[in-house]
């Protein structure tokens, strides 16, 4: 772990541990977080997806302080520990949501930690090996880690199961200054690569997660960043997706949003970065969470329907002129915003 | 040290200066192709052109609205030193002197429509960094708000704002936001509205037109500062959101605005509103008639109306109550927003500078404001008995300001106006038999209550023991019984002016002498801020000022207030009117 | 008769308007190259092309200002009849209906910084000719006053006095007349200003600025007039001089005025200072809840502050009172500038309309019209006992209010914020016992109190003797016992909309009903104005009208005064709502 | 007497008697109302001017109303009769005057009266010979009277005596209906013409004198109305005088321009009255009354002097090219007021 500058994520984890200090729910272990099924881009191509958030007991990270845009350890259990059986009822509950959901299973499953699915403290080996053999008749299963815990030991016995497995990285920039002091997120591009090597040694894929518009950025500078972040992860990832900041609460995002101070990114910079990016060789994607509300990516209303369905349309065939299609007179004021937004002078277009 | 800015002007917390570019920048003025960005460091590390002649913006970690405190103490670091126009990027929390020429306010669009953040936000950044450097609030101005924030200390704006706002299909004028869909008109005089239609008008259009109403409320706002009228026009501009309004009174009971509301001003004010009684100069005037001023002239004072024409005394109406009084009793005008004006200050800014309406329909609030100063006033003189001769409409104040003093009342008006001839007589009648006091006693009187006014109460007799008056109304001179000049009035102002006799005494008088010192130099027709060491903070613009250096001794009318003259590294602190060399 | 104007939308007595000429003159407009002159017969006999398309100044003997009455007697001849635009030279003593569809005050510039005169002068004129025709003022506008004139009724201007200023080196803004000498900028977005400096501008310049400058004045009059807010503006204008104020103040207290105002308006107000408390809205609401509100629904009165959201209901802070007054009591807002609002009346325009500034600080005007509608509206009411559930800053208020009656008062927030938990305990626990009235009881108790404002108090319990209210707030339908539907509340202004059965109802109750006589027709829709026979007086844009006729009984809302439909030529007098055939 | 509108007359005197009712000053019948010298163009060149108006009782006219823009009658005796002595008396104070002012008696003598030298209830023969006898060294004496007293029968007996005898008439304007209407003075410019060919029978010359802007004109019109009045009455004068009204008190014009209804001509007009009509074979002339101040003929203030220094130019040259030396930016006002001013528009420069 990287400590570039320790009085930063102090400062960071104190604020953080204040602002989350005001959330009081609490959650269910025995039930999944969420569960929904969709249509994803897989390097094998388009397929059904069973998609999960997993109660683990959440991000340890989160509970120091962790990142000033992720209000997931808010959903977590009081204590931070869930019992392996709660966990695999939770597996019970997700596999009963598919059938609902589903006529036949999902060739790609999704599970989601809000922490490290490869984290002894979330969850033991023989947890993981359970849940993944719950999957092992699907072709691809997805699960989350930091890179610190993408290890052969750890990975072997999963790969060894049966579907292909793929581990989803939050990298959020490649830049480890935005990472840790817009973000407070503590490791290097340098550990996320050599985690990448890692995994193809044991023949798992990496799918990296990008954030698009980190506090303290103005939209260029995001936009910059992330069209960067994706061209440099592009050797060590088969996908990434490039997700867009949306408001979650009890976290630094939101306050600064209620203060005036952060709005999430355009959907044009969404556009603009899968647009610029295509011609990578990994699978750019991006699903834009809260798309179209004023606390998740927006454009100016009218138009935000049409650039989403661009952007999901894009998702699935890499085909950078589907954003020829859109087009709006706000396009003009997001170029005006980009030409004129200082990190000083946000939000202009209040 | 500031060296690329300089304030040339001031009209009360709002200054007219120039960021000394090139091509010199006036302010308040757009700072948009004059300023460079060195860039952000939540990014990358950044450099510095130090030859640009733009003003820059030093590399910066800016604080958005909302950032945590904690994360701002983590990453406020020291500014550099450059020489060259720079500006450093600071927030309520960091702001402080940087050494720079100018001061970014981060995160200044979050205080749009928020009344308190204009205030407090504004205010506190102006107060934490030098008053000679310019303090630039990005992506805020529109035409309805850049007058409010000149008036809270703002010199830099720039279009960005306008521009997206056009770009949004937002039309922008003083009075504030209007849709493009809504537009049945184009209520503007620029050349995008004079050569379209609202159905031909589209956004690049309005783009053009935003930054043209832009440019033209800025000019606006230069053009009142020169002229000393920024403040009704702001009252006018309140008018256009209730939260202007309430930006307005916030502002006005900040210490912030009395301290940089001048002593006098040439400027006349309008005063049409419950707005006007509060702002500084009128507090300022009834607090000091109220705390100040004592009547010298006779133990019968006679109350009458204000007039339309100032001073009073020019106005055929107070011709006629002279008349009538003929010396045998101290006249008091009686007037909203003013309160209570004793005759020896009719000269005395604002009584001479205000044009209020006269419908001769009272509010409320005038009633009271009348009523308490009226009834302050009576209570800090030592009269023995009261004539009102003031019309019917006037009797609430009276009868509310005297029902618990123990003071006779005699009503010579009420029934007939003032003016009949009628009144007139009752009122020669009321002072029959009363002893005339002589000119000679009103011309010191005027001498000294101006004094008192001025200086502190006491002044007057302390500075003015001996006195001997020439010269005629309104331009009296105070000589000593040696016959040494003093004092003069000054007709515009009704203010005293010293001279070296008259500062010495007012150090050796039991009053609070405003005084500054200064460097080892003997000045001539103005002192330059740097020169001055140390200044009394009560100094404000207009006041006299007795400046003490190791080679001299001055006199003369402070241009800046005491804070400022003690910080200011350029600019006029004071034009010294006579000097001596020590 | 007037064949070639037509008003178009009224803001008060201001309107838009078009003169249908082959090029349509929009108004309030510039004539200039619209108006032929035919010329002064002083001077010689003249002749008038009944051909032209201009609007043709019909041959005039004009009297200057200050012509005596019995020079204009003598002069003053009966005007020809055309068959086309004409315009009649009139002055407020010759004026009267003389055919035309456009009158010229003659000597209107005299009336420049006159406030009685622009008052009684224009005013007069617009009296004593038709509504539905023009009025002209020549040689007066400015961008200053034109806001003033329209407001006060006028239609016509030309650009005569903007460029002969131009001329004399005056630069005209909305703020008033500079000389160019002075200008230190150029406080304006036309093309002229922009492209010179104060240096390079010269008298052309000024010409062309001050006609751009007229003309987007003129255009924000009439764009305020189609957003129902010119008298905003108005009160932002008037800072710009106080006889501008006066005349508003002296309008105010025409009855030109007052049947001038409509009862509702879909647009907010801005009230921020003692200008808006004169508002005839704001005087008829108080009016109207001072005679004719009765309280229904409880004994007990929680008098509570306004909120910033409207309509109040629907802020968290009335969330919170309603949750701790639970069906107990009857809910009193205390606001300035309406007064006092019973719960019942929290739609109704203005008290969902308005914006007003909340820094908590009341100025005393504010707590004398507060208090005073207080004690006014607790005199009518039959209250037992009162809940002051108020913040401190309001109990001088309701102690003023209370103070001669014998009324007890239990304070539960004055220590507290009302707000507070504690506080809204202390109001639940002040209850704790008092009985419990129903759901339905509220909504009967709306739908008969704003028929009771709006109708005249008893109109309630006459119209809706019977009652079954029907749908949820604030979209509540009123029916009889035997389910026909007698009215709808209209959510946007808190009126109610009658049905035929309703406007039955109304005639045969012991208020008095405003009714209408319109021709042998059966209207669809609308009713034109020369279709009405004659009109009650009293009805006011936007008051629900009764219309009776040879051939249909209907029932619908005014879009024209009762004088303005009785005796206008054209335009629309009433949207009908329902109609049925005799 | 033309009797046009009798009710206009009617009117007019009547609101005149009550303006004029206003004024309770008195006059000492003994001494002259005003007298001063000059120097004055006529038929025979330049001469120094010694002018008096003298108090005979007043114009007859003003005391039934009077015209609207005079104030003299204001300045006449009490009851209307001034003696024969008195007025002789008041010769003797005009002689006075002149000794003290001048060193050689003034060739050019002019008497006017507010009203009708020739009128037999001011003056009566005896007198009037007595008067122009006084006189009968100079080479010039003009005396004031309405047409109607222009008779052979009283112009003869002066003629007689040796100066050359010129009768000044207040023509006002050529038009009747103006100066009916606007004036208030009920002659018509055929008794005018008629009279004019009575003195020139009589070897008597006319002076014609005329007003420049009448009451409820426009500066156009007005101006219109003076060129028309000099081309018509150079058939019928020697000289033309073209008199700027000037605001007298207790006149109506005093009402209209307290109520910001009139306002005297610009000097402008009057100069270029004199441009306009210096072909004309009459000699014409202007002393402006008043000059530059509010209530007499005036520019912008900044070039009243330079241009009444023309016009006195002109008033001795009779040369036009007089004005093209003036100018000032406040020509163009005067123009654009030449243009806009409506006589339902005024007053348009205030």
């Amino acid at each position: 772990m990287s400590q570039g500058r320790p009085d930063a994520t102090n400062a960071f984890n104190g604020v953080m541990r204040e602002i989350r200090a005001r959330n009081d729910e609490q959650y269910d272990p025995r039930e999944p977080i969420r569960v929904w099924t969709d249509e994803d881009l897989t390097p094998d191509g388009v397929r059904t997806s069973l998609t999960a958030v997993l109660n683990t007991g959440g991000c340890r990270w989160a509970r120091a302080g962790g990142c000033t845009m992720c209000g997931y350890v808010a959903e977590s259990v009081p204590d931070g520990e869930v019992a392996s059986e709660d966990i695999l009822a939770q597996i019970d509950a997700i596999a009963a949501h598919e059938a609902d959901a589903l006529d036949e299973p999902a060739p790609l499953v999704k599970l989601y930690t809000s922490g490290s699915f490869l984290d002894e403290r979330e969850l033991s080996g023989a947890t993981r090996k359970a849940i993944v053999e719950r999957f092992g008749d699907r072709e691809r299963v997805l699960v989350e880690s930091l890179p610190e815990f993408i290890t052969a030991d750890r990975l072997d016995p999963l790969a060894a199961i049966g579907p292909q497995i793929d581990i989803a990285v939050g990298l959020e920039t490649a830049s480890d200054r935005i990472r840790q002091e817009c973000i407070n997120k503590v490791f290097t591009f340098e550990e996320f690569a050599a985690a990448s090597e890692v995994a193809a040694d044991a023949d798992v894929g990496i799918k990296a997660y990008l954030l698009l518009k980190p506090p303290f950025l103005s939209e260029r500078e995001a936009l910059a960043d992330a069209v960067e972040s994706v061209r440099r992860c592009a050797d060590h990832a088969h996908t990434v997706s490039v997700n867009p900041t949306n408001v979650q609460q009890y976290t630094l995002v939101e306050d600064l949003y209620h203060a005036d101070g952060y709005r999430p990114p355009w959907l044009w910079s969404v556009a603009s970065v899968l647009e610029r990016t295509a011609d990578t060789d990994a699978i750019v994607v991006s699903d834009p969470v809260g798309k179209g509300s004023d606390r998740g990516p927006h454009n100016c209303g009218e138009c935000d329907d049409l650039v989403a369905r661009a952007i999901e349309d894009f998702d699935r065939r890499q085909e950078p002129a589907v954003f020829d299609e859109v087009d709006c007179d706000c396009e003009q004021t997001w170029k005006e915003v980009l030409d004129r937004e200082r990190s000083y002078g946000m939000v202009l277009d209040a | 040290m500031t060296q690329f800015f300089e304030v040339t002007r001031r009209d009360g917390p709002a200054r007219l200066g120039t960021v000394r570019l090139d091509d010199p920048l006036q302010t308040p003025g757009r700072v948009d192709d004059a300023l460079v960005d060195a860039g952000s460091e939540w990014v990358t590390d950044r450099s510095v052109d130090p030859t640009s002649d733009a003003l820059t913006v030093l590399p910066h970690r800016a604080f958005p609205a909302g950032t945590p405190t904690d994360i701002q103490t983590t990453f406020d670091e020291p500014t550099a030193d450059y020489d060259a126009p720079t500006a450093a990027v600071v927030t309520p929390e960091t702001a402080r002197d940087r050494g720079t020429d100018a001061y970014v306010l981060s995160g200044a669009p979050a205080v749009d429509r928020d009344a308190r953040a204009i205030v407090d936000r504004v205010v506190a950044v102006r107060e934490a960094i030098p008053s000679d450097t310019a303090l630039y609030l990005p992506g805020l101005a529109t035409p309805r708000l850049v007058a409010t924030l000149a008036y809270a200390g703002a010199d830099l704006f720039d279009a960005d704002r306008a521009v997206v706002a056009g770009r949004q299909g937002r039309y922008l004028t003083v009075e504030g936001s209007r849709r493009l869909q809504d537009l049945t008109d184009l209520p503007c005089a620029c050349s995008a509205c004079r050569s379209a239609t609202p159905d031909t008008f589209d956004r690049d259009d309005c783009v053009t037109h935003n930054v043209a109403a832009l440019d033209a409320a800025i000019a606006t706002v230069r053009q009142r500062i020169h002229e000393g009228r920024l403040r009704d026009y702001l009252e006018g501009q309140s008018k256009q959101a209730r939260w202007l309004a309430e930006a307005i009174e916030r502002l006005d009971d900040t210490d912030y605005l009395e301290q940089r509301t001048p002593l006098v001003r040439n400027a006349s004010m309008t005063a049409t509103g419950d707005a006007t009684l509060r702002r500084v100069e009128i507090r300022r005037f009834a607090e000091r008639v109220a705390e100040r001023f004592s009547a010298r002239l006779s133990e019968t004072a006679v109350l009458v109306p204000c007039s339309a024409t100032k001073p009073y005394g020019d106005s055929p109406s107070h011709g006629q109550f002279r008349g009538a009084i003929d010396y045998r009793a101290h006249k008091v005008s009686l007037t909203s927003p003013l309160g209570v004006v004793p005759q020896e200050l009719e000269l005395t800014y604002p009584a001479q500078h205000y044009d209020t309406v006269v419908t001769g329909s009272w509010t409320d609030t005038e009633v009271a404001v009348v009523a308490d100063a009226l009834e302050r006033y009576l209570r800090a003189q030592e009269y023995e008995r009261v004539i009102a001769h003031v019309p019917a409409d006037y009797r609430p104040i009276v009868e509310r300001a005297t029902r618990d003093l123990d003071l006779p009342i005699v009503w010579t008006a009420d029934e007939t106006h003032p003016r009949d001839q009628s009144a007139l007589d009752r009122l020669d009648e009321a002072l029959a038999g009363q002893e005339r006091y002589r000119k000679r006693a009103r011309q010191h009187a005027i001498v000294r209550s101006i004094a008192d006014y001025q200086f502190g109460a006491g002044a007057g007799d302390a500075i003015f023991e001996d006195l001997s008056v020439q010269s005629f109304h309104p331009k009296l001179r105070a000589h000593a019984s040696d016959g040494t000049q003093l004092a003069a009035v000054v007709p515009e102002y009704g203010t005293l002016a010293l001279s070296l006799a008259g500062a010495r005494r007012w150090l050796d008088a039991d009053v609070p002498t405003l005084t500054a010192t200064i460097d080892d130099f003997v000045p001539h027709g103005s002192v330059l801020a740097p020169g001055v060491v140390d200044a009394d903070p009560a100094i404000r613009v207009g006041d006299e000022v007795v400046f003490e250096g190791p080679s001299a001794f001055a006199v003369g009318r402070a241009t800046m207030s005491g804070p400022e003259m003690a910080a200011s590294t350029r600019g006029i602190a004071c034009e010294v009117r006579h000097v001596e060399t020590r």
